[in-house]
């Protein structure tokens, strides 16, 4: 089908808010951090000149921008934050909440450095430090993937009641122009049904939310017995497990709504015949495939893997996409301070007990904003193919691409 | 049978009294009211009723006459203490 | 009509059989609140002893609506619930967020002030209880001068607490008021009137707390009335910026003097450590404060 | 006209370098170019500091996101810029240096194999009064330079790009600004 809707020129940012718009999204709640203040300052564009019918809320921090948009979410609305770096951090109770509270609100991530020192350039420390809340990351690579993720987004979030992030690297998409096609509000309309929330918050018919929960499951007045800590932690588990069908599908629906495909959880350059795979995530996918192209030139039977979507991490889907690797070399924008980066270990431990036997190389790359080059990743990979050997699967440690 | 069946994706409460079992086992010492002395036993109609509007726990009723709710009440004595009349003692639990 | 224990509503929306200690000062007050409330409320609540006077899942002892949600972010928690009740047209439940002196004057400022700077649309209502109760009694910025807590174990604390009334007063909100769980009825009217305010409206409710500040249970509604007659609590309101002395406090200030505070200390295990000069000093925070509110209120 | 472009801009912070970046990024896409991205560079702005810009223009979606190495093009918004060594790094063999000097491209003392174009924008636009905030604001006018170098571009969808961006009042004096440095751009060929 081909594409309909109309293309502009938008950088990242505005991609995110326009996303945000057609969404419908009806509670706004956010905080000025570098690189994402742009969408913040969009979405409030959008509500003061009548465009977008939402309250928009000017918190005071991220830690409230996170539980306005909670609570409004168990009221009923959808509800829409975006944040950064530092604010992620800052709001990392709220995600723990807004899962455990099983509440599809939507944040967007734009990927951006940790202190100390201060750093304001991208990389995905951030968001990788956020994998273990409960929530739905997938990773953009370009700004037509971040506005069309964020309404894929809505409809997952509110399918499986999990809040979904959508993560994109701060001004390297975020402050960067590109074409992007934004569909009709009609088109998005049908797509994107109206929220229909599994909370109650109305006094003829009082609930309370998130109590004090038991270790061990309790019967209520009725005599049913309910859940106790643990089994609503399995209950998110198994969401985020069941989740991955319904990214699937929405991905799949997207596509034939809009002409635009996201039928996989990967996104695969090249796989075919490779006997080598260069695995990243976000924007770095797209300079993987000119590296590719490089390799390839040069004989090298080389592919792309790029991880579109990281939590559920989508092993299965993984461990079939590298079933002819030799060579995996995974280039990480973040560290797991003591071990690896984190994409390395989530492949290694998907290839456990696979048919899979390659040999993996990490690499630590660009972290605060250090320019990755499509070279240096030709560099990294050719080192990589001199000392893959049978007996020398993995290094205990990544190698950095650094000038130390 | 597994707790599915509650069918709740969240912790999602819903009123009920006794929350915390029968608080009144909590007591060491329990309310005695005198229908002598309490001003709503003497005059046969609504009045007075501080007991009532001091229990911190709502185990006193606001009719004639004036009842404790001994299942749930803790025996904190507050009723005892805030009565004008002195209509309300607390006994040692046996 | 004059609200009395005679002709106030009998209906409960907070259902005996909950899990507060005996004498809860919060419980009294709450009931008195969710009455004025009649019920039509969405409450949101930060950890606290409110949170386990609530009950635990899957069984609450109240019959209102409730979001909990964590420490800080009770009144960005109601702004939320305020926006969402807004984006659905579903205005009308007063939104009511409802956290300790903790979770207000502590981790809670920080969103409560941006709240208020917001005018937004709900009742703010602290329970002071004047330390981290729930936790076991350690000190917070409301724990008075020479108090033994779990945080002030020895030498009691140092400093005096700060005047969140003044705080939120100085935010030039539409209402202010200070109550105390023992004069339920006087709590009862603030929160009726606070109710019919539009813009953001600050309640401090001062709650004796028998096994925190060490007097036994029976005593909650004697102490908290001795707090007034001694000065320590101030039964005041705000409203439009209009300052007004209220119940046992506007009759101290026509007719007599405040009581020595020796006699309220004296009556608590917290005070069992402090000094004589703290207890001139303390003597001299409450005097220095109920002077001002005398001057305010034209006396 | 090549398949592929790789344009950097340098300017001072408030001078426009960013939004001529785009304008262009804009005009390219209508001239059928299916990728084109345009991106300042990372970090904080400040007014008058040096601060550089880039425009990528491919007949394919663009891939690479990382920083320009090899420019085909340089443009230059403000000459004193030339100073810096960085200005000009990288640029190709047979690229263009684009600056906007009232002096001849020869007498700019610019060593390299590389094109250079100058015309005097600061004077036209000054004289049509495009000033903002005490700013002669040239990055609009520099792409007249830029299309005559280049021949990238249309003139005819660097108007439609000004006309999708400025009021109607602003467009006419730009798009004015734009036609004189066209004509008035000299050329150096030696790459």
């Amino acid at each position: 089908m081909a594409e309909k809707g109309s293309t502009r020129i938008l950088d990242g940012n505005n991609a995110a808010a326009q996303g945000a718009k057609l969404s419908r999204v009806q509670v706004i709640a956010a905080y000025p951090i570098t690189p994402q203040s742009p969408v913040t300052e969009k979405l409030s564009e959008f509500v003061e000149k009548g465009e977008l019918d939402a309250q928009y809320v000017a918190v005071e921090s991220e830690h409230s921008a996170l539980a306005v948009c909670t609570s409004a979410s168990t009221v009923g609305a959808r509800a829409f934050t975006a944040s950064s770096s530092h604010g992620l951090a800052y709001m990392h109770e709220m995600l723990h909440w807004a899962a455990g509270a099983r509440l599809p609100v939507f944040l967007a991530c734009v990927n951006r450095a940790i202190g100390a020192p201060w750093n304001v350039l991208n990389d995905q420390q951030d968001s990788i430090s956020q994998r273990d809340t409960g929530w739905i990351q997938i990773y953009a690579r370009n700004n037509q993937e971040i506005l069309d993720s964020i309404i894929q987004a809505y409809r997952i979030a509110e399918s499986v009641y999990v809040p979904v992030m959508v993560c994109y690297d701060g001004f390297v998409l975020s402050h960067t122009e590109m074409p992007v096609n934004l569909p009709s509000q009609e088109d998005v309309d049908r797509f994107l049904p109206p929220y229909k929330p599994h909370t109650i918050l109305d006094p003829a018919n009082p609930r309370n939310y998130n109590l004090v929960t038991f270790a061990n499951p309790r019967v209520n007045a009725e005599g049913v017995l309910c859940h106790g800590y643990m089994e609503l932690r399995y209950l998110l588990q198994e969401a985020l497990q069941n989740s991955r069908e319904t990214i699937i599908k929405v991905g799949q629906e997207f596509g034939e709504a809009f002409g635009r495909t996201y039928s996989s959880t990967l996104w695969a350059n090249r796989l075919d015949d490779a006997n080598t795979v260069i695995v990243a995530m976000g924007s770095l996918v797209m300079e993987a495939t000119v590296a590719a192209d490089i390799l390839r030139e040069a004989g090298h039977k080389v592919g792309v893997l790029g991880l579109r979507v990281f939590r559920p991490f989508p092993k299965a889907d993984v461990v079939k996409a590298l079933e002819k690797s030799r060579l995996i070399v995974v280039f990480d924008k973040n560290i797991s301070y003591g071990l690896e980066g984190a994409t390395c270990s989530e492949i290694k431990s998907a290839l456990y007990g696979s048919s899979v036997r390659a040999v993996i190389r990490n690499f630590i790359v660009g972290l605060g904003g250090r320019d990755v080059k499509a070279r240096e990743l030709v560099d990294a990979v050719n080192r990589s193919l001199l000392s893959a050997k049978e007996d020398d699967l993995t290094r205990e440690y990544p190698e950095w691409i650094c000038a130390i | 049978m597994g707790t599915r069946d509650c069918q709740h994706i969240c912790a999602e409460s819903s009123p009920a009294i006794g929350e915390a079992g029968k608080t009144g086992e909590w007591r060491d010492s329990f309310p005695v009211i005198d229908p002598e002395k309490c001003v709503v036993a003497r005059q046969n109609k609504p009045a007075c009723f501080l007991c009532w509007l001091y229990c911190p726990d709502a185990v006193i009723t606001k009719t004639v006459p004036i009842q404790i709710d001994m299942e749930y009440c803790k025996g904190c004595g507050i009723c005892a203490q805030i009565c004008p009349a002195h209509a309300i003692s607390m006994i040692r639990e046996q | 009509m004059k609200t009395t224990a005679v002709n106030l509503t009998e209906k409960e929306y907070a259902l005996p059989g909950n899990r507060t200690c005996p004498g809860c000062a919060l419980s009294l007050a709450y009931r008195h609140i969710l009455k004025a409330l009649e019920g039509q409320a969405i409450v949101t609540v930060p950890p606290s002893c409110l949170t386990v006077l609530h009950g635990m899942y899957p069984i609450t002892s109240v019959t209102v609506p409730c979001v909990n949600t964590p420490f800080a972010s009770a009144a960005a928690s109601a702004t939320g619930l305020l926006a969402g009740l807004k984006a659905l047209g579903r205005e009308g439940p007063t939104v009511v967020a409802v956290a300790g002196d903790g979770g207000t004057y502590d981790i809670g400022i920080q969103a409560l002030s941006a709240a208020a700077e917001r005018q937004t649309d709900f009742l703010y209502i602290c329970y002071d209880n004047e330390g981290y109760m729930n936790t076991g009694n350690q000190r917070s910025g409301s724990t008075p001068l020479g108090a033994i807590s779990g945080t002030t174990p020895v030498l009691g604390k140092q400093q005096n607490p700060k005047d969140i009334v003044a705080i939120m007063e100085a935010h030039g909100i539409p209402y202010v008021a200070t109550a105390n769980a023992s004069y339920p009825l006087d709590l009862y009217e603030k929160v009726k009137k606070a109710r019919a305010i539009r813009g953001t409206r600050f309640i401090h409710v001062f709650s004796p707390c028998p096994p925190g500040w060490s007097f036994p249970f029976n005593n909650t509604i004697s102490i908290g009335k001795l707090a007034v007659e001694i000065g320590w609590v101030i039964l005041y309101e705000v409203e439009d910026g209009v300052f007004r002395l209220t119940s046992a406090s506007e009759s101290i200030a026509k007719q007599g003097n405040l009581k020595p505070l020796r006699e309220y200390l004296g009556q608590q295990g917290r005070f069992r450590n402090i000094t004589e000069e703290q207890i001139e000093a303390l003597q001299r925070w409450v005097n220095a404060r109920w002077k001002r509110c005398l001057d305010r209120a034209g006396n | 006209m090549q398949d592929y472009y790789e344009i950097r801009w340098h300017g001072r912070g408030g001078q426009g370098a960013i939004t001529a970046a785009k304008i262009l990024a804009q005009a390219a896409y209508l001239e059928g170019y299916q990728g084109v991205t345009a991106a300042p560079s990372f970090g904080a702005e400040r007014r008058g500091a040096p601060i550089s810009a880039s425009t990528r223009i491919g007949r394919q979606t663009i891939m690479v996101v990382s920083q320009i190495e090899n420019p085909n093009v340089v443009v230059v918004l403000d000459h004193t810029l030339l100073k810096y060594d960085e200005v000009t790094s990288g640029l190709i063999r047979g690229g263009w240096l684009i600056v906007n000097s009232w002096r001849h491209p020869k007498e700019l003392d610019v060593p390299g194999d590389f094109n250079i174009a100058t015309a005097d924008a600061t004077r036209v636009c000054s004289d049509l009064g495009l000033v903002v905030a005490g700013v002669t604001v040239v990055n609009t006018a520099i792409l007249g330079s830029f299309v005559r170098a280049t021949e990238a571009v249309s003139m005819s969808n660097i108007e439609k790009a000004i006309r999708g961006r400025f009021s109607d009042s602003q467009a006419g004096i730009n798009l004015a600004a734009i036609a004189q440095t066209y004509e008035m751009t000299r050329l150096e060929r030696r790459g």
